[in-house]
C-alpha cells in the first residue's frame, strides 16, 4: 500500500510562515499588557472575548456552512448564568462558573438545534434568529435577570486547583487579560485538533455537499447537532468571560446584533481560516476605537466598511495574502 | 487652548487622547495635576432617539461654566465628549474610554438607564466623581448607590408618587397605571401605587406593554372594563405621543394623567389630544421666578430653542459640581471634603431649590401641571421637597 | 373580559395582522423567488413611514404621500435589485446577511442625516380624523378602518397578480422550484427585478399607511422585521397565501396575548413557531423544503 | 471489498420490493412495483422519459417515502429507514448528475465515504491522518474503479468520465450490498463507456446491482435481468432475451428497436 500524504484541513494555516505568524501574534498579545496603559490592555481583553465568540461561530459558519443568527444568544445566556448562580457578594471560583455556564449554553444550543437543524438555508437563519430573540425576551421582559436595565454580578474568582489568583485592585485587569488569552488559545488549539479528526472532515463534507454526505451514510443531523451544541458551549465560554470582565449583564448582549457582529468579524477575517475570526475581532475592535475618535457617524463608517468588505474582499483579511482558490465560495454547491 | 470652554474638535481630541497615554505612562505629581485643566467627560447620546436630550444637557452644563467665567473651583475645564449611542451593551466600554483612556476627573452622564448601569459599574470601581443628568433608574441611588455618584434629575418613582398622591387627595377612589414593561415602567408604577394609597385611593391594576412597542390598542380596549376613576401612564418620547393620541381617539371616558414625561417635549406631536391632561414633574411651563426666567433666556440665546427639563437637569449637574469643587478649591483628590460639600449643597435651580438626599438623589418639589394651549402649565406644588425612599442604600 | 371588549380585540387583531401581511408578503416573495434574505426589509418599512411623514409635511396631504411611497418603493426596489442584490444571488448566505445588515446601518444613518433623530407624528387627514364608537367606552379611529380596507385591497390585488397573470404563474413556479425560472423562456432578470420592486413597494406602502397610527421614529422597523420572519416561517417560504393566514394568526395571538396575558405575549408567537416547525418543518403552507 | 460470504449462495436474494407505490399530489409516479435484486446479477431498469425510473431509485435509496408497499433488504424491512440509515444498511447509490466534493482530492472524496461506516463518535474523534484501515478501504475502492493514478488530484480537475468513476468509488467505499447506479454512462464518450461497462460487470460479481440507463445497446449487452417501466408500473421483467421478445414491450416501448 502506498502512503498518502494528508493535507491539513482547509481552515488551518498551510504554510510555515502562517504558523509562525500565529505564534508571533500570540506572543505579542502575551507581552502587550506590560507595554501599554491598562485601558488598552482591557480593550484587547474585550477584543479577545469577541474573538472567542467569533471563533466559536466559525465552527458553524466556516467549518460546517451553517449561518446562525441565534449564536449570540448562547453567549449572552452564559453571562446571565454567571449572574444567576452567583450569590450576592460571594465570588464563586471560575472552575465552577465556567463549566456551568458552558453546560447551560450548550444545553440551550442543543435544544434550539433540535428544532432549527431540521431546516436549512434561509429557514435555518430565520429560525435561529427567532429562537435567539426568544432567549432575549426571557431576560428583557421578565425579572429573572434584572429586566431591561440588566444587573450587576460578583465577578468570579480566578482560581483552580485550590489556588486563587488574588491581585491588588489596580492589577486585577491583568488576571482577566491572561484568563481570556489562555481560553482563546485553548479554544483555537482545541478546534484545530477537532477539525483534524474524522469529525472535522465530516463537517467539511457537510459544508460542501450535505445531500451527498447523507447518501454515503452520514447521519448529518446528528453531526450538525453535535457541532451546534459544541459551538453553543464555546460561545458560553466567551459569555462567561464577558461576565468575568464586566461584572454586568444586560439584555442587549443576548440580542441578535451580537450574532451579526460576530458574523462581521468572521467575514472581515475570512471564512476560509480558523484564525480569521481572531484577526477580524482585533481589526473590528481597533476600527471601532479609531472611528469613535474620528467621527460621530460611527454607524455610517461601519456600514460602509461592511459594504466594502462584502463587495471587494469576499475572502476576508486572511485571504489577502493567499492564492488558494480551491476553497472559494463559488464551489460550495459543487 | 485659550478659550475657557474647550469645545474640542476631533483633532484636538486625538491629541488629548495621546497626551493621556503619555500621562498615564509617566507618573505625575498632584502639584502638576492641580494646574492642569479639569477634565470633564460628557458621556451622553449625541446620536439616535435621545440625541436632542444629550445636546440640551450639554448646553446646560456649558452655561454654568460660562457663568463662572470658565473656571470651576479655580481650575480651567476641558470637556471630553463621547456619544454613548444609548447602547447598553457598549456602556461599560464607553465609560472606560473616558475614565481609563482619557483619564477624566469627572463624568457627567447619561440619559438611558441601561447605559447608566454600565457607567455606574465602571465608576463604582474607579471612584470617579459622577453626576447623573437624567437616567431615572432608582437602583443607582438605592441598593447600588455609591459615594461618588450624584443625581440631579429624578427617580422614576418621584413624579409617579406625586401623581398618585394628587389623585388620592382629589378624592379619586380607584386608579390603574399603564406603562411599558421595563425598569422605569415598574418603578413608576410602584411610586404611583404608594402615592395613591398615601392619598387614600386604591390601586386597581398595572397594565403593561412590551418595551418599546407602540401598539396600544389591545390595552386601550380593556380600560372601560376596569371600573376605575382615573388612568395614570408612564410613557416617553414617540411612545408618549402615540399613546396620548390613541387614547383620545379611542374615546375613553376615564380621565388620563401621568408621570410628567407623558407630555414632556411631545406636545407638538400630540396636539389637541393632550388638552387637559394632568401630569406631575419637577419642572414645567409658567414657573415665573427670576432664576428660571434668566435661565430660559440664556438657554434660548445659546441654543436657539426653548429650554426644557433636560437642560435644567444638565445645568444643575454642573451647578452641583461647581459647589463641590469650590469647597475643595479645585483639588478633586480631596474626596471626603468634596463629597461632603456636595451632599450639603443647596442649589438654586431653575426648577426651585434642590438638595441632595443621603443617598445622593435630588430632593425637589414636584409640580402638578395641566396641558393648556400646548404648554405644561404648572397648577400647584403637590409634594414639597420630595425625596426618593432610597431603600437599601448603604453609603 | 367582556364580550364587547373581546370584539374590539378581534378588530385590533385584524388590523395588526393585515399590516404584518403587507410587510411579510414582500419578504416571503423575495425569499422564495430570489433566494435572498433581506434583513433590511424592516428598514424599508421605516423608509416608507418617513416618506409619508416628509411628503405629508411638505404638501400637507397623506393622500399624496401614499402613492409617492408606493412608487418610491418600486423605484428604490428596482435600483437596489439592479445595482446591488443582482450580484449577490449566487453568493453565500453570510454575504447576503452582512450586505443587508450594512444596508440597515446605512438606511438608518441616511434617515438620521436627512430627517434627524426625532420622533414625528403624521397627522391623520382631516376628513378622517374622527372616531366611531364600536362598543361601550371604546371607539375606533376611522383611519384604522381605512387602513384595514387599504390592506385588503392591496392583498386582493396581490392575489390576482399572483394567481391570474402569467408573471404570477412564473413567480409561483419559481417559489416552488427556483430553477424553473430559467426554463420558462422568460428573462429571469425581469422576474427578479419585478419581485424585488413589488416586495419593496409593499414594505414602503405598509410603512406609509401605518405612519399616522405609529408615528415615525428611528429603528421603528426592527421589531416588525423579526415578527415578519416568524410569519414567513409559519406561513411557508414563498407562499403569499401562507403569509396571509399566518399574519392574521400572529396578529390574533399577539393581540390577545397583550390584552389577556401580557407576561406571556412576548414568547407566545415563538412557541407557536416552534410547534409549527416540529409538526411541519416547511411551514403550514410550505410547498418545498429548502 | 465485500467478499461473498461463504454461507450465502452466490446468487442469493438481496433486496426486493413489494407493491411499491408513490404519488405526488395527484400524480402517480410509481405503481405497485415489485422487483427483486440478487447478488451476482446486474439488473437494468429501462423505460421512456417520465416512466418513473428516478423515482424508483429515490424510493430505494430512501430519498422518498413510499405511499404504499415495502422494501426488504435480506429479509429485513427497511422501508422506514432514511437515506443514511439505508446506506449504512448496505444500499448505496450513485447520482445521475455528478455529485462529488469538488474541492477535495480523489482520495479525500473516497475516504470521506469510507469514514461514514466507522459510525461511532469516539472513532470520529480519532485523527483523520491516523486511521490505517480507512486508508486500505479507500485505496481498494479507488483501485477497483481504476483511478489509482489520479488519487491525489483535486476531483475538480478530473475529466467527466473520471468523475463518474470517482462517483462509483465513493459508493463502493460504503461497503454496499446493493448498488443503485443512476445512469453512470451519462455524457460519456465511446472509450470511457467501454471502461465503465467492464467495471459494471466486475461489480456485479460481488454485489446486487440495479442499473438505470438510457443507452439500449449498452443495456442489452451488460444486463442479466431487465425490468421495463411504463408510467410508473412494471410492463415486463425477465432476461434481456425475454424482454426483447415480449409483445407488450415491443408494442409499448421498443417499437422498431428490436
Amino acid at each position: 500500500m502506498i502512503e498518502v500524504p494528508l493535507r491539513t484541513t482547509r481552515l488551518l494555516p498551510h504554510t510555515l510562515l502562517g504558523r509562525i505568524g500565529l505564534v508571533v501574534l500570540a506572543a505579542a498579545i502575551t507581552v502587550l499588557p506590560w507595554l501599554v496603559p491598562s485601558y488598552y490592555a482591557e480593550l484587547v481583553t474585550s477584543a479577545m472575548i469577541a474573538a472567542m465568540l467569533a471563533l466559536s461561530m466559525q465552527l458553524l459558519v466556516g467549518a460546517t456552512g451553517l449561518v446562525s443568527l441565534g449564536h449570540g444568544a448562547f453567549y449572552g445566556l452564559a453571562a446571565y448564568v454567571v449572574y444567576l448562580i452567583s450569590p450576592e457578594n460571594v465570588a464563586l471560583p471560575i472552575w465552577i462558573t465556567l463549566p456551568v455556564a458552558m453546560l447551560v449554553a450548550g444545553a440551550a444550543a442543543c435544544v434550539v438545534g433540535l428544532f432549527s437543524l431540521r431546516t436549512t438555508g434561509f429557514f435555518f437563519l430565520m429560525v435561529t434568529l427567532a429562537f435567539g430573540q426568544m432567549i432575549f425576551f426571557v431576560f428583557h421582559d421578565t425579572k429573572l435577570g434584572g429586566g431591561t436595565d440588566g444587573a450587576y454580578l460578583t465577578k468570579p474568582l480566578i482560581s483552580a486547583f485550590g489556588a486563587t489568583l488574588d491581585l491588588p485592585r489596580k492589577q486585577k485587569y491583568l488576571g482577566t487579560y491572561y484568563v481570556a488569552l489562555v481560553q482563546l488559545v485553548a479554544m483555537y488549539l482545541g478546534l484545530a485538533m477537532l477539525l483534524q479528526t474524522l469529525f472535522g472532515r465530516a463537517l467539511e463534507g457537510i459544508r460542501v455537499n450535505e445531500h451527498r454526505m447523507r447518501a454515503i451514510g452520514f447521519d448529518t443531523f446528528k453531526i450538525k447537532l453535535i457541532a451546534f451544541t459544541l459551538a453553543g458551549a464555546l460561545a458560553g465560554a466567551a459569555g462567561h468571560m464577558w461576565a468575568l470582565h464586566r461584572g454586568f449583564v444586560n439584555p442587549e448582549i443576548v440580542g441578535w446584533h451580537q450574532s451579526a457582529e460576530a458574523l462581521l468579524m468572521i467575514l472581515l477575517g475570512g471564512l476560509g481560516s480558523l484564525h480569521g475570526p481572531i484577526l477580524g475581532a482585533l481589526a473590528l475592535t481597533g476600527l471601532g476605537e479609531v472611528a469613535q475618535l474620528l467621527t460621530e457617524r460611527k454607524l455610517l463608517v461601519e456600514g460602509l466598511v461592511i459594504l466594502a468588505v462584502v463587495i471587494l474582499l469576499p475572502r476576508g483579511l486572511a485571504g489577502l495574502g493567499s492564492r488558494n482558490t480551491s476553497n472559494g465560495a463559488g464551489d460550495r454547491h459543487g | 487652548m485659550t478659550t475657557p470652554i474647550q469645545r474640542l474638535n476631533r483633532r484636538a481630541l486625538i491629541k488629548a487622547g495621546a497626551a493621556t497615554v503619555a500621562a498615564s505612562v509617566i507618573p505625575t505629581r498632584w502639584a502638576i495635576a492641580q494646574t492642569k485643566p479639569l477634565k470633564v467627560g460628557l458621556m451622553l447620546p449625541y446620536s439616535g432617539t435621545f440625541a436632542q436630550l444629550g445636546e440640551n444637557i450639554t448646553h446646560g452644563v456649558e452655561m454654568v461654566l460660562a457663568e463662572k467665567g470658565g473656571k470651576l473651583g479655580g481650575r480651567e475645564v476641558q470637556f471630553v465628549k463621547l456619544d454613548d449611542e444609548s447602547k447598553p451593551e457598549l456602556g461599560p466600554q464607553n465609560a472606560e474610554r473616558l475614565v481609563k483612556r482619557d483619564g477624566v476627573d469627572v463624568l457627567i452622564g447619561t440619559v438611558h438607564s441601561g447605559v447608566q448601569m454600565g457607567i455606574h459599574k465602571v465608576v463604582k470601581e474607579s471612584g470617579t466623581l459622577t453626576l447623573v443628568p437624567n437616567a431615572g433608574n432608582a437602583a443607582v441611588t438605592r441598593d447600588l448607590c455609591a459615594k461618588n455618584v450624584f443625581r440631579t434629575s429624578f427617580t422614576n418613582w418621584q413624579p409617579a408618587y406625586a401623581m398618585g398622591l394628587a389623585l388620592g387627595k382629589k378624592g379619586v377612589k380607584k386608579a390603574s397605571w399603564i406603562t411599558w414593561d421595563y425598569a422605569a415602567g415598574t418603578e413608576s408604577a410602584e411610586g404611583f401605587k404608594q402615592g395613591l394609597e398615601a392619598g387614600g385611593g386604591q390601586f386597581v391594576s398595572l397594565l403593561t406593554l412590551k418595551f418599546p412597542e407602540t401598539n396600544f390598542q389591545p390595552l386601550l380596549a380593556q380600560i372601560q372594563g376596569l371600573g376605575v376613576d382615573a388612568i395614570g401612564a408612564f410613557f416617553s418620547g414617540g411612545g408618549a405621543v402615540q399613546f396620548v393620541k390613541d387614547y383620545a381617539a379611542a374615546g375613553i371616558k376615564v380621565p388620563l394623567c401621568g408621570s410628567g414625561f407623558l407630555t414632556e417635549g411631545t406636545l407638538g406631536g400630540q396636539g389637541a389630544a393632550a388638552d387637559g391632561i394632568e401630569t406631575a414633574l419637577h419642572y414645567g411651563d409658567g414657573l415665573d421666578t427670576p432664576k428660571n426666567n434668566a435661565f430660559r433666556a440664556a438657554f434660548k440665546a445659546k441654543a436657539n430653542r426653548e429650554a426644557d427639563v433636560f437642560a435644567v437637569q444638565g445645568y444643575d449637574a454642573a451647578q452641583l459640581l461647581a459647589a463641590g469643587l469650590e469647597a475643595v478649591k479645585g483639588n478633586i483628590e480631596d474626596e471626603k471634603t468634596l463629597h461632603a460639600a456636595m451632599e450639603k449643597a443647596k442649589i438654586d435651580s431653575p426648577r426651585g431649590a434642590i438638595t441632595m438626599s443621603p443617598q445622593h438623589n435630588v430632593v425637589q418639589d414636584i409640580y402638578l401641571r395641566k396641558v393648556t394651549n400646548g404648554q405644561n402649565k404648572i397648577v400647584s406644588t403637590i409634594a414639597a421637597q420630595l425625596a426618593d425612599p432610597g431603600t437599601g442604600c448603604k453609603i | 373580559m367582556t364580550l364587547s371588549s373581546f370584539l374590539a380585540q378581534i378588530l385590533n387583531s385584524l388590523q395588526y395582522g393585515l399590516l404584518l401581511f403587507l410587510i411579510s408578503s414582500g419578504l416571503t416573495l423575495i425569499f422564495g423567488v430570489l433566494g435572498v434574505i433581506n434583513l433590511a426589509h424592516g428598514s424599508l418599512y421605516m423608509i416608507g413611514a418617513y416618506t409619508a411623514f416628509v411628503v405629508a409635511r411638505a404638501v400637507g396631504s397623506l393622500w399624496i404621500a401614499l402613492p409617492v411611497a408606493m412608487l418610491g418603493g418600486i423605484l428604490l426596489g428596482s435600483l437596489l435589485e439592479r445595482f446591488l442584490f443582482r450580484y449577490f444571488y449566487k453568493r453565500e448566505h453570510l454575504d447576503q446577511v452582512l450586505l443587508t445588515f450594512a444596508l440597515i446601518l446605512l438606511f438608518e444613518e441616511g434617515r438620521s442625516l436627512l430627517v434627524g433623530n426625532d420622533f414625528y407624528s403624521v397627522p391623520i387627514p382631516a376628513a378622517l380624523d374622527f372616531s366611531i364608537p364600536i362598543v361601550e367606552g371604546f371607539s375606533y379611529a376611522a383611519y384604522r378602518f381605512v387602513v384595514i380596507v387599504c390592506c385588503l385591497v392591496l392583498a386582493a390585488a396581490l392575489f390576482v397578480w399572483i394567481e391570474r397573470t402569467k408573471m404570477g404563474a412564473i413567480i409561483r413556479a419559481a417559489a416552488e422550484r427556483p430553477e424553473m425560472v430559467d426554463a420558462l423562456g422568460i428573462d429571469p432578470r425581469r422576474v427578479h427585478l419585478t419581485v424585488f420592486a413589488v416586495g419593496t413597494a409593499l414594505a414602503l406602502t405598509a410603512g406609509a399607511l401605518n405612519a399616522p397610527l405609529s408615528s415615525v421614529y428611528p429603528n421603528m422597523g426592527d421589531n416588525l422585521l423579526i415578527i415578519s420572519f416568524v410569519v414567513v416561517v409559519i406561513g411557508g417560504l414563498g407562499s403569499v397565501s401562507g403569509a396571509f393566514w399566518s399574519a392574521l394568526l400572529i396578529g390574533l395571538i399577539d393581540t390577545m396575548g397583550k390584552a389577556y396575558a401580557p407576561k406571556a405575549s412576548g414568547l407566545a408567537i415563538y412557541v407557536l413557531m416552534a410547534i409549527v416547525l416540529l409538526w411541519r418543518p416547511n411551514g403550514l403552507f410550505g410547498q418545498r423544503g429548502t | 471489498m465485500g467478499d461473498p460470504a461463504a454461507t450465502t449462495p452466490a446468487n442469493a436474494l438481496v433486496l426486493c420490493t413489494e407493491g411499491l407505490s408513490k404519488s405526488f399530489g395527484g400524480l402517480q409516479a410509481t405503481r405497485d412495483v415489485s422487483l427483486s435484486l440478487h447478488r451476482n446479477e446486474l439488473h437494468a431498469v429501462i423505460g421512456p422519459n417520465g416512466a418513473g425510473k428516478s423515482t424508483l431509485v429515490n424510493l430505494l435509496a430512501g430519498e422518498f417515502t413510499p405511499s404504499a408497499g415495502r422494501i426488504l433488504l435480506e429479509g429485513r424491512d427497511i422501508t422506514s429507514l432514511n437515506v443514511w440509515q439505508r446506506t449504512r444498511a448496505g444500499v448505496a447509490r450513485s447520482f445521475q448528475r455528478t455529485n462529488i466534493f469538488l474541492p477535495l482530492t480523489v482520495h479525500e472524496n473516497v475516504r470521506l465515504a469510507a469514514q461514514a461506516r466507522t459510525g461511532t463518535l469516539a472513532s470520529l474523534l480519532s485523527r483523520a491522518a491516523n486511521s490505517r484501515t480507512l486508508f486500505e478501504i479507500t485505496d481498494l475502492a479507488i483501485e477497483r474503479v481504476g483511478l489509482t493514478q489520479s488519487r491525489l488530484r483535486p476531483s475538480g480537475e478530473l475529466s467527466h468520465g473520471e468523475q463518474r468513476q470517482l462517483e462509483i468509488a465513493m459508493t463502493l467505499a460504503t461497503d454496499p450490498k446493493v448498488l443503485l447506479l443512476d445512469e453512470p454512462l451519462a455524457g460519456m464518450g465511446q472509450e470511457e463507456g467501454e471502461r465503465i461497462s467492464a467495471l459494471l460487470k466486475s461489480l456485479a460479481r460481488d454485489h446486487a446491482v440495479l442499473l438505470i440507463e438510457h443507452d439500449m445497446d449498452f443495456v442489452f449487452k451488460v444486463a442479466d435481468v431487465m425490468t421495463v417501466l411504463v408510467e410508473g408500473a412494471v410492463l415486463a421483467s425477465g432476461t434481456p432475451q425475454s424482454v426483447r421478445e415480449s409483445a407488450a414491450v415491443q408494442a409499448a416501448y421498443l417499437g422498431g428497436h428490436a
